[in-house]
Formats: structure tokens, C-alpha cells, sequence
């Protein structure tokens, strides 16, 4: 059996063509999912995309939480079911609490987009199972509210429980902070503790293709195609 | 009645402010002196139709809950004029 | 309907038009003759006046620059739609289309740089969207007065954030662009904006109102008091009175825009609409009017029916609100009920506000009364036509022949200060703050000569690029207007794709002034004859006039946005060396023009000389040479020489793209090449028609073999050298070597180290 | 002595503000009666040394002039604690 993606769409998201795309050329069924359902209709996995829902006005993902579709995400989750979260997805995620922490404005007050280098820190998720573990990947990454944060209690246990999924790590040569927004302890992603509800801010589906010089970022969804279709792996 | 309510929404104390930071910065460079901590949070101004003060305070203070506010980083005060 | 045939009447409450309200809507005399003259001898209501003056201002009527734009080569067997419409239209491979477009918003951005720059950037998202095409990429040309002012270091960082902000949530890739800081600039700084956009050529949509009986409706965002009078306003001097205006500021929403790019395209797409125009500068007035005009039509409008954010907007407000964010449709009654069901699926409200009539009148009603009754087609197209006087200034002629006081300087440290101008340095700062790879179709990101982008789900790419070396222009108009093309191809070319067609924004002074309008003319000569020599019509564009302060006119600078073919876009070439052992060579003719140079301008404060004459023939030789030379992957990186010349272009490849980790070195020689030309002529002229490009040692022969074809030679100069080594520059027995990790640090931090200074934030 | 300051920037009436609608329709959306219009903008705390209220409500007014909002598109409103 093919896995089964829904892609949500909110308004205002606009990452969810190259996503749907990244998840089909993986070979899973793939459709869009209009933020008003209620139901997920059988998807194995859910997407968050990337964007700006409802513009991220007030603060990103403060509003979309609330669409109807959330509810069945949230249940979803619970389940046990896969849910990714990426960029506007991740902020999403968090706003919602299925992910701990909150996405605040960029340290440096200004919208980032550059490839960001990233530690595979964990690889029992839905979505970095076929990464070497520790592996540095370098992948693209845009957006104005990207610095995690969460009380030192929580960060503390996010590492405990090995849900750090993402790290922001230094290249050698690069003249760039190597933490592109001040995230702390130089995160970029997380997961809950089973490895099934994952969110970050680097956009793997826009460095997918061949002809873009790199298809590092299909791995991802090539990982989650080939997670079971329901519950954490082991 | 229709009411005018005043809600501040600021980053927690503890919590790292680099916007508040940078408006102390700009603030001491533009020579304007003995400015200390700066904070920069979200002013919201809304038009609340309710029966009587109290009930549009108590609405506006679950806005804040459920929405304008994020309870991981953020604290909130509500001051309804009139 | 009774009342359409009554005389129209004041509003309630509304000023007589007397001659200070004539001349407060910049309408001069013999204009206002005309209007009376179409209206019978009647005096015009109020809101008459307003439509006049909005659809007669420069922005709408192009009444200085009309004749002048008419000469431009606008035909090939490329063009699928030309000049006229919201955006010109390429034809593409496999049935595909590029619509593209540049607009400026310079008045705007000076006044509120960040709402200023994002309602640009918005502006031309419509133009290219109400084609029917999805907007799949952006380009901005900005330029500002130089950085050690705080003003300007606050007005250009607005205008980034603005221009950023807006591009990113509509999830629109930002994929190049070009910034200046020059003097002229200072009181009056611009920003152009580009979109490019993709379709089915079949599903190209014009925006013609067709069909007596047909119905108007808006659709997306309320109409506000904002920005009413943007385009007169946009026709003026900036001036304090113009400040004073400053309530007029429309603030950009992208997410509504977002939705309505949704909204619009599945509305062309569904059939349900004969037409759609986006309400830009003079709103509601001039969509509704060029529509009308262009169908032959009259129509009739009840603004009572326009949905407003505010309580009490008088009719003549609705029709000149900038409100952004709207789009008016035209369509058969019998289908407002599907176009209702389209747009509440984005969220958006369609309101009918009008129909179309047959009497060929553009009447506007509220409340039943007539406001508006004017013959529709010379509202349009009946303002007078100025040919104003065109005479090159004395002190033009006298700029052409001015040299440096000195010309001494060490060029080991004369391009250190080049790479740390800002004009030349590193635009990082800048486009980091555009998302370049929303889409997952960047082929190409900013950094390099042009961005690319694939097509959709084909093998092909198109190229994109803005370009202007206003310098240049303003010592030669013709020349430099040549130039302006000539570079923005040679760009285009160096990505390996072939160069379409060219969209223009003409940013000048008051063509009032003899000496401005003869940098217009000659500018646009220019432009005309290098698009004829390359086959690359001019599909449309803008005219900026009255970009004049009080400190005086801009340098004359006709911006070029230019699309180009890349058949495979796999083939697609970067800008910077790749490869230790590569070959270096430079293809084109080396004379040493330092007139008109950034090393004159930027170093020894002396903006003089002739600009480099532009060989258009050789030119054409070099494109095809690099198209031809990708094509066969001979090449591993093609970079064009332009501000700073032989010494900044190898600078710029040693340094790499703007992510790198690591410089390489390069060790070039340069004797037995031009042995006539002065070392400084060599190092930092900025002879037209040049290309550095490397490849593997075995592709030399076949390189240089392909460039004689075309009449072109390709000098070998040196090698890439290790990574993070040195760039050895040898002539003779005289060699100047820099760290090019040195030379990178000072290339990526010159912008950012100015705007750290404080005063970014503030007014 | 040190005053805290309030300062509430928000956009000018009239001006678009898409953040403020947002809002309203989401407040209405999770179903919030009787909201009317919303504005959103910037809330600011300043701990602020002077020597007086009034002296420290004229700097705040002065920083709100010279960096704090935008004079072409926010209105301020400075209030000194204590
Ligand atoms: N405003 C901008 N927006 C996006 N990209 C820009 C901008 N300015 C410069 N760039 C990028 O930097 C590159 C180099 O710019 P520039 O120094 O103007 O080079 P060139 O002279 O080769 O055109 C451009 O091709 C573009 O990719
Ligand atoms: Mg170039």
C-alpha cells in the first residue's frame, strides 16, 4: 500500500505545490487538503506546508491553529498518525502546543532566506529515517519568525528525550552566523517524544530536484514514505 | 454599550527581546539618556459591544487567552476606557 | 435608467470647480479647454475633475512621452501580446508563455519607504496575474542617495523590507535585481519592481470590457481613503507641499493579495469572465475607463455599490482611491453567481458595481444621481499630446569631456575600495531578506549576472535580470541607453539563455526641462536601436517622470527588465569560478574606456568622460556565443564585465556566490593582450561587450574556435587557482596580488557594516 | 528616579490595517460577540531614569517622534507610571 499524504492548505499558505510534488515523487498519494475539512480522509500522514497563513498576521500560526482542519490534525497526532510540520507548518505546530516551545521573531529583525547547514540529530521520525545519523546536510531555509524558544526546563527536556530533530551546526569557511535567527541552543527542529508530530523551519521540498543541483531534501519525504503508516517507529 | 479596550500584549520577563534591545540601542545612539530595559511587545485596540464594563473586560481577557496572546512567551493586561 | 441621461450634479456637499481647483489637480489650461470642450461648455463636478486629472496625469496619459515611446520595436515572431496591456507576453516552448512587467513606485517609497515599496511590489504582482499568468518571480531595482546618511540608510532599509515582506507571503521568489547608491538619488530614491509571471499561451486574457449588458464587480479588498491622487501625485516634483500630502499612504496587504492571485486565476481559468484588470494607480477610475475604452464601450458605474472600509466616501473618493488589493472583473450576468462562489472559496467578496452600456459615455452614479457623464473614449485618449523640447545641456556636454584631477592611485588598493562601494559590493544584505527559492523552480538565485527559473514541469528555463547604469546614460543618453540593453542581454547570456524581449521602466526629471527631455529621447533611441539589433521587443513598461527634488533632477535611469530563453535548463551557467586548473578566458575587445567608469566615479570623485561606445553587432556576437558555448557545456562560469571592469569581474568570481564557503584563487597575465592599453585601462575600464568566463582546459580550442564563428575572440588569461588562494593579476614584469578572502570580506560586509551604523530605524 | 513608561503605537485611522481584520474575523471566528473594529500595533516599555513625570512623559513623547513610530502612518500615546 502507498502511503497516503494530505498537504494542507490554509490561506495564505504557499509552499503546498512543491511539497505535494516532493511527496508524490517520493511515491506516495499526495493531495491537497482545504483548511475548512474536518476530516483527513484517511491520510497516513499530514503536511503543514510552508507560507504565511492568514498572513501571519498577529504571530505566525496564532490564527491557523484554529482552522477546522486542526482538530482532525490534532487528533491525528494523538493516534499516533504522522504530522509534519515545515516553516509556517512548524509555527503552526507549536501555536497548537503539539509541539512545545514557540517561533518568535529572528534575533537579527529581519526576514533570513539562505541555505542553512543542519545536523540530523535524531532519526527515529516520520521524516529522517533513512539519514545517517549526524549527518550535515545544507538546505534552503526563508523566514521572519524562526528563533525557538522555550523555558530552560522544557529545552532541557527536549534534549533529554532526544527531540531535537534539527540543529543549526557551523561549516568551516562559512561567513555566516551559523544560527541564522537565534534559536536556542541552535534548533531547528523538533519532534514529540514518539517521533511522529515533527517540526522545523528548513524547506526540504524546494531542494528536491535534480535540476536544482541537489535532491538532499527528498530524502525526507523518501523517509516518510517509508515510515509504517501509522504510530512512531521503533 | 460599546467599549474601548486597551490590550498590551509583552514578551515575558527573562525572555530574550532583541527587538526591545535594538530600540534601547537606537534610543542611547539618538542621544536620549538614563533609558534602561525596553521591551517591545503588541498593542491591540478593540471596539467591544457588552452589557457592562466587567463583561467586556472578562471577554477581552479570554481573547487574550485563547488568541492574542501566546501563553509560552507572552503576558497580557487589559484596560477597558470609559 | 432615467437618470443616466440628466446632466450630472454636484454631490452633496462637494467644492465648485473653480480655476485653484482646476490648477490643484494639476490640470493646465489648455487641458482644461479640452475637458470643456468634451463636456459641451458645461463646468465639470468635482468628481469630473478627479477622473481628468487622474486618467490626463503623465502616469495615466503619457502625454509628454507618447511619440517618443512609439518608436520602440514592439513586433516579433516571439510576441504573443505587446505594449498596451497590464503585461507584455513571450512566447515560450511546448505552448508555455512568460507575461513580465516593471513598475516603479518611487514617489511612494519616498515618502513611507516600506508600505511604498511593498504596494509596488504588489502593483506589479496584478499587472502580471490579471494576464492569466502565475507570477513565479521578482526582481527589484533600487536606488538610493549614499549610505552615510541616516535618511537614506532608513529609506533603503524600509524599501528592502517592504519590497521583501511582500514578495515572501505571496510566496513569490525574489530572483534578482540591481542597487545603486548615487548622489542624485538622495532626495528622491527608486524603486522599481519587476514580476514575471507563466501561462498557457491559450489562456491569455486581455482586459477589454465587451458586451453591452455585461456587469462590473470588484472583487478583494474595501476601497479606503488611501492613496487617493497616487497618480497626479506620482506626476509632480517632490516637494514640501508633497510631504505635507503624506495622509495618502496605501498600506500594502499580502495575504489579501495572495488571495486574490488565487482568486483571479481560477476566475480566467473557469470561464466565467470576459475581462479583469487590477485597480492600480487612479484606482477604480482608470481600470474601469481602460477597460472600457479598449472594448469600445461606455459603462456606467453606482460607486453607492462599491464596498467601502469607511462610512461617508464620497464618489469622488471611491473613484480615486488606491486602495490596493482589487481587482475589477467583467462578466455576463448569468455568471456573477459562479464568480461569487470562486472568490468565497479564497474569502473574498465580487460586488456588481456597475454594467456596461452602449452609448460609448463613462457615467458614474450614487444614490441615483449622476456625478459623471463624459464621452469615454477621449477620456482616455483625448488628453493633449505635449512634444516638449529636447536640448542637451552645456554642462551635459561639457560632463562628456571631464577627466579625474589625478589618476594615481595603487591598484592594489583601488580595488579593495571598489569591492567596498556599495554600489559595487555584495548585494547579500539585500536579497537575503527575499526569499529566492519559494517554489522549489530557483535554478539560479541572486548573486550571480541573472536569475533562472525553470519552467513548471518542463526541461526549460527563462533567465531574468534588471539593468541600468544610469552613469552612463546620464553622460551619453544614446549610448548609455544602448548600454542599459546591451548589458542586461549580455546577463541573460551569460546564464547560457537566449535574450527574449525587454520590459522598461523610464525613471527620469521633469520633461519639462529641455535638458531632461533630451535625456529621455536619446535614452529611448538607444534602447530602441539596441532592442532592433537583438531581436528583443519591448513588450511594455512605465514612465517615471518628475523624479525631481528640490536638489535636483535623478540621473536619467530607463531601468531594463529583460526575459531570455534557456532551452535546457540544465545547462544553466553561474557566475563564479567552480574549479581549480580552469581555464580563464576574456571573451570581447579590450580597449581600456575608463570614461563614465565606477573607478573614475567611485574613487577619484569624477563622474565624466564619454561612456564606452556599445558595438551592437559585436554584441549579438558575444550572446551567441555564450548561448551557443552553454548549449555545448563548454563552460563552468560566464561573468559579465560592467561597474569596475577586468579587476572586479575576476575579483567577483574568486569570491564566489554569496553562500560559499570558499574563495578560489585565480592567476591571470595579462601581456601580449591589448598592449596598447594603460594598466588602469586594463584593470578598470569598462569597455562594453566583454565576458570572463572559465571552463576545463580541454574546452579552450572549442571555446575559442566558437568566438572566431562569431567574430569574437577569446583571450586566454590564466588559471583558477587553489581554494581560498590568492588572485595574482601579472603584467610585464608588474603583479598585484590580494587575499581573496581578504577581497570577500570586504565585498560581503561593505553594506552591512553602513547599515549597522545607527539610524536604519529611524525617521 | 525611575519611571516606567507605556507607550502604545497604532496605526492611524483610516490606514489599512490588515492585521487589525485579521483579528476581528478570527475573534470572530472562534466566537467572540460584539467585536467591532481592530487595531493592531506596538506596544512599548521603557524603564526610563528622570527626574520627574513630566520630564520623563516629554523624553518618552520626544522618542516616540524620533524613532518609536512612524509619524506618516502611527499615532503614539505615552503613559508614565507611578
Ligand atoms: N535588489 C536586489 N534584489 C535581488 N537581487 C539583487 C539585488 N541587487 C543585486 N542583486 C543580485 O546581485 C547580483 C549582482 O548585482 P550587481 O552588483 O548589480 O551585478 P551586475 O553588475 O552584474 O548586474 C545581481 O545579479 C542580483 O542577482
Ligand atoms: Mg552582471
Amino acid at each position: 500500500m502507498t502511503i497516503r499524504v494530505a498537504v494542507i492548505r490554509f490561506p495564505g499558505s504557499n509552499c503546498e505545490s512543491e511539497t505535494l510534488e516532493a511527496a508524490r515523487r517520493a511515491g506516495a498519494t499526495a493531495e491537497l487538503l482545504d483548511y475548512r475539512a474536518t476530516s483527513l480522509g484517511g491520510a497516513d500522514v499530514v503536511i503543514l506546508p510552508g507560507g504565511f497563513s492568514y498572513g501571519d498576521y498577529l504571530r505566525s500560526g496564532a490564527i491557523a491553529r484554529f482552522a477546522p482542519v486542526m482538530q482532525a490534525v490534532r487528533a491525528h497526532a494523538e493516534a499516533g498518525g504522522g504530522v509534519l510540520g515545515i516553516c509556517n507548518g512548524f509555527q503552526v505546530l507549536c501555536e497548537a502546543h503539539l509541539l512545545p516551545g514557540a517561533l518568535l521573531h529572528n534575533a537579527g529583525q529581519r526576514f533570513v532566506a539562505r541555505p542553512v547547514d543542519v545536523r540530523i540529530e535524531r532519526t527515529s521520525t516520520i521524516c529522517t529515517g533513512l539519514f545517517r545519523p549526524g549527518a550535515v546536510v545544507r538546505i534552503p531555509q526563508a523566514h521572519g519568525e524562526g528563533r525557538f524558544v522555550a523555558d530552560e526546563a522544557t529545552l532541557d527536556a527536549l534534549e533529554r528525550d532526544n527531540q531535537v530533530v534539527l540543529r543549526y551546526v557551523p561549516v568551516p569557511g562559512s561567513d555566516l552566523p551559523h544560527n541564522p535567527n537565534g534559536s536556542a541552543r541552535d534548533i531547528a527542529g523538533i519532534c514529540n517524544p514518539a517521533g511522529n508530530v515533527v517540526g522545523f523551519m528548513p524547506h526540504p521540498e524546494r531542494l528536491a530536484e535534480a535540476t536544482l543541483g541537489d535532491t538532499i531534501g527528498q530524502t525526507f519525504f523518501a523517509s516518510l514514505v517509508g515510515a509504517p503508516t501509522s504510530g512512531a517507529p521503533a | 454599550m460599546t467599549f474601548r479596550v486597551h490590550v498590551r500584549v509583552v514578551p515575558r520577563p527573562g525572555l530574550l527581546d532583541p527587538q526591545g534591545q535594538a530600540v534601547a540601542h537606537a534610543l542611547a545612539a539618538l542621544g536620549f539618556p538614563g533609558v534602561g530595559e525596553v521591551r517591545v511587545g503588541r498593542a491591540i485596540e478593540l471596539e467591544l459591544e457588552a452589557d457592562d464594563r466587567a463583561t467586556a473586560e472578562a471577554a477581552a481577557t479570554a481573547m487574550c487567552e485563547r488568541l492574542l496572546a501566546n501563553p509560552v512567551t507572552e503576558d497580557f493586561t487589559v484596560a477597558v476606557e470609559g | 435608467m432615467t437618470s443616466a441621461a440628466s446632466t450630472p450634479r454636484a454631490f452633496p456637499g462637494e467644492r465648485p470647480v473653480t480655476e485653484a481647483v482646476v490648477r490643484e489637480h494639476k490640470l493646465n489650461a489648455r487641458e482644461y479647454e479640452a475637458i470643456l470642450a468634451l463636456l459641451d461648455g458645461r463646468t465639470p463636478t468635482l468628481t469630473e475633475l478627479g477622473i481628468f486629472s487622474a486618467l490626463w496625469s503623465e502616469h495615466c496619459s503619457y502625454k509628454h512621452t507618447k511619440p517618443v515611446l512609439r518608436r520602440f520595436p514592439v513586433e516579433g515572431p516571439q510576441v504573443l501580446q505587446g505594449p498596451g496591456e497590464n503585461a507584455g507576453v513571450l512566447r515560450l516552448p511546448e505552448g508555455w508563455a512568460v507575461a513580465f512587467k516593471i513598475e516603479s513606485h518611487n514617489h511612494p517609497t519616498a515618502v513611507e519607504p516600506y508600505q511604498g515599496a511593498a504596494t509596488g511590489v504588489g502593483g506589479i504582482l496584478r499587472d502580471v496575474f490579471t494576464m492569466g499568468a502565475r507570477p513565479v518571480a521578482l526582481l527589484n531595482s533600487l536606488r538610493f542617495g549614499p549610505l552615510d546618511d541616516p535618511r537614506n540608510r532608513y529609506l533603503f532599509a524600509g524599501a528592502v523590507k517592504g519590497v521583501g515582506d511582500y514578495g515572501n507571503c505571496v510566496g513569490v521568489p525574489t530572483l534578482g535585481g540591481e542597487v545603486v547608491f548615487a548622489p542624485g538619488y538622495a532626495g528622491n530614491p527608486l524603486v522599481n519592481a519587476m514580476a514575471v509571471g507563466l501561462l498557457r499561451a491559450e489562456e491569455l486574457i486581455t482586459a477589454r470590457a465587451q458586451g453591452v449588458g455585461n456587469l462590473l464587480l470588484t472583487v478583494g479588498a474595501r476601497t479606503g481613503r488611501d492613496g487617493i491622487h497616487g497618480a497626479s501625485f506620482a506626476s509632480e516634483d517632490l516637494s514640501a507641499e508633497s510631504e505635507a500630502r503624506r495622509p495618502q499612504v496605501q498600506v500594502g496587504d499580502p495575504f489579501t493579495e495572495k488571495l486574490l492571485l488565487e482568486a483571479s486565476l481560477e476566475l480566467i481559468r473557469s470561464g466565467t469572465i470576459v475581462a479583469i484588470q487590477d485597480m492600480g494607480a487612479a484606482g477604480l477610475t482608470s481600470s474601469s475607463a481602460e477597460m472600457a475604452a479598449r472594448g469600445g464601450v461606455g459603462v456606467e458605474l453606482d460607486t453607492s455599490a462599491v464596498p467601502t472600509r469607511e462610512a461617508g466616501m464620497t464618489p469622488y473618493e471611491i473613484m480615486l482611491s488606491e486602495s490596493q488589493e482589487r481587482m475589477l472583473v467583467v462578466a455576463e450576468p448569468a455568471q456573477v453567481e459562479a464568480i461569487r462562489a470562486i472568490c468565497q472559496r479564497w474569502d473574498l467578496d465580487a460586488t456588481v458595481v456597475g454594467r456596461v452600456t452602449d452609448d460609448g459615455r463613462y457615467r458614474i452614479i450614487h444614490d441615483g444621481v449622476v456625478v459623471a457623464s463624459i464621452p469615454g473614449q477621449p477620456l482616455v485618449d483625448g488628453c493633449p499630446i505635449y512634444e516638449p523640447e529636447a536640448r542637451e545641456s552645456a554642462e551635459a556636454v561639457a560632463r562628456r569631456s571631464r577627466t579625474p584631477s589625478r589618476d594615481d592611485l595603487d591598484p592594489l588598493e583601488a580595488l579593495e575600495r571598489l569591492l567596498d562601494a556599495p554600489t559595487i559590493a555584495s548585494k547579500r544584505w539585500v536579497f537575503e531578506q527575499y526569499d529566492g527559492t519559494v517554489r522549489g523552480r530557483s535554478v539560479i538565485t541572486p548573486g550571480g549576472d541573472a536569475g533562472v527559473v525553470r519552467v513548471e514541469d518542463t526541461g526549460f528555463g527563462i533567465a531574468m535580470t534588471v539593468d541600468c547604469n544610469a552613469r552612463h546614460v546620464l553622460l551619453d543618453p544614446y549610448e548609455g541607453g544602448k548600454g542599459v540593453v546591451a548589458e542586461a542581454a549580455r546577463n541573460i547570456a551569460c546564464t547560457g539563455a537566449r535574450p527574449l524581449g525587454i520590459t522598461d521602466c523610464l525613471n527620469f526629471g521633469n520633461p519639462e526641462r529641455p535638458e531632461v527631455f533630451h535625456q529621455f529621447v536619446e535614452a529611448c533611441r538607444g534602447i530602441g536601436d539596441a532592442c532592433l539589433a537583438f531581436g528583443t521587443p519591448v513588450t511594455g513598461g512605465n514612465v517615471s517622470l518628475y523624479n525631481q527634488s528640490p536638489t535636483g533632477a535623478i540621473d536619467p535611469t530607463p531601468t531594463v527588465g529583460m526575459v531570455g530563453l534557456l532551452e535546457d535548463v540544465t545547462a544553466a551557467v553561474g557566475s563564479h569560478f567552480t574549479t581549480e586548473g580552469d581555464a580563464i578566458l576574456l571573451i570581447g575587445r579590450t580597449a581600456g574606456h575608463l570614461g563614465g567608469s565606477a573607478y573614475w566615479a567611485e574613487l577619484l570623485d569624477c563622474v565624466g568622460g564619454p561612456p564606452p561606445p556599445v558595438d551592437l553587432e559585436a554584441e549579438r556576437g558575444l550572446q551567441e556565443v555564450l548561448v551557443r558555448a552553454a548549449a555545448g557545456r563548454l563552460l563552468r562560469s560566464a561573468h559579465d564585465l560592467s561597474d569596475g571592469g577586468l579587476a572586479v569581474a575576476l575579483a567577483e568570481c574568486c569570491i564566489g556566490g554569496p553562500w560559499a564557503n570558499a574563495t578560489f584563487g585565480a592567476t591571470v597575465d595579462l601581456a601580449r593582450h591589448a598592449d596598447a592599453v594603460s594598466d588602469l585601462g586594463w584593470l578598470f575600464g569598462e569597455d562594453a561587450g566583454r565576458v570572463l568566463v572559465s571552463c576545463a582546459p580541454e574546452h579552450v580550442a572549442a571555446l575559442q574556435a566558437l568566438a572566431a564563428e562569431h567574430g569574437h575572440g577569446a583571450h586566454y588569461l590564466g588559471l583558477v587557482g587553489p581554494a581560498e588562494g590568492e588572485l595574482i593579476i601579472r603584467r610585464d614584469e608588474r603583479r598585484w596580488q590580494w587575499s581573496t578572502r581578504r577581497l570577500r570580506a570586504i565585498h560581503l560586509e561593505a553594506i552591512p557594516r553602513r547599515m549597522a551604523a545607527p539610524g536604519a530605524a529611524e525617521e
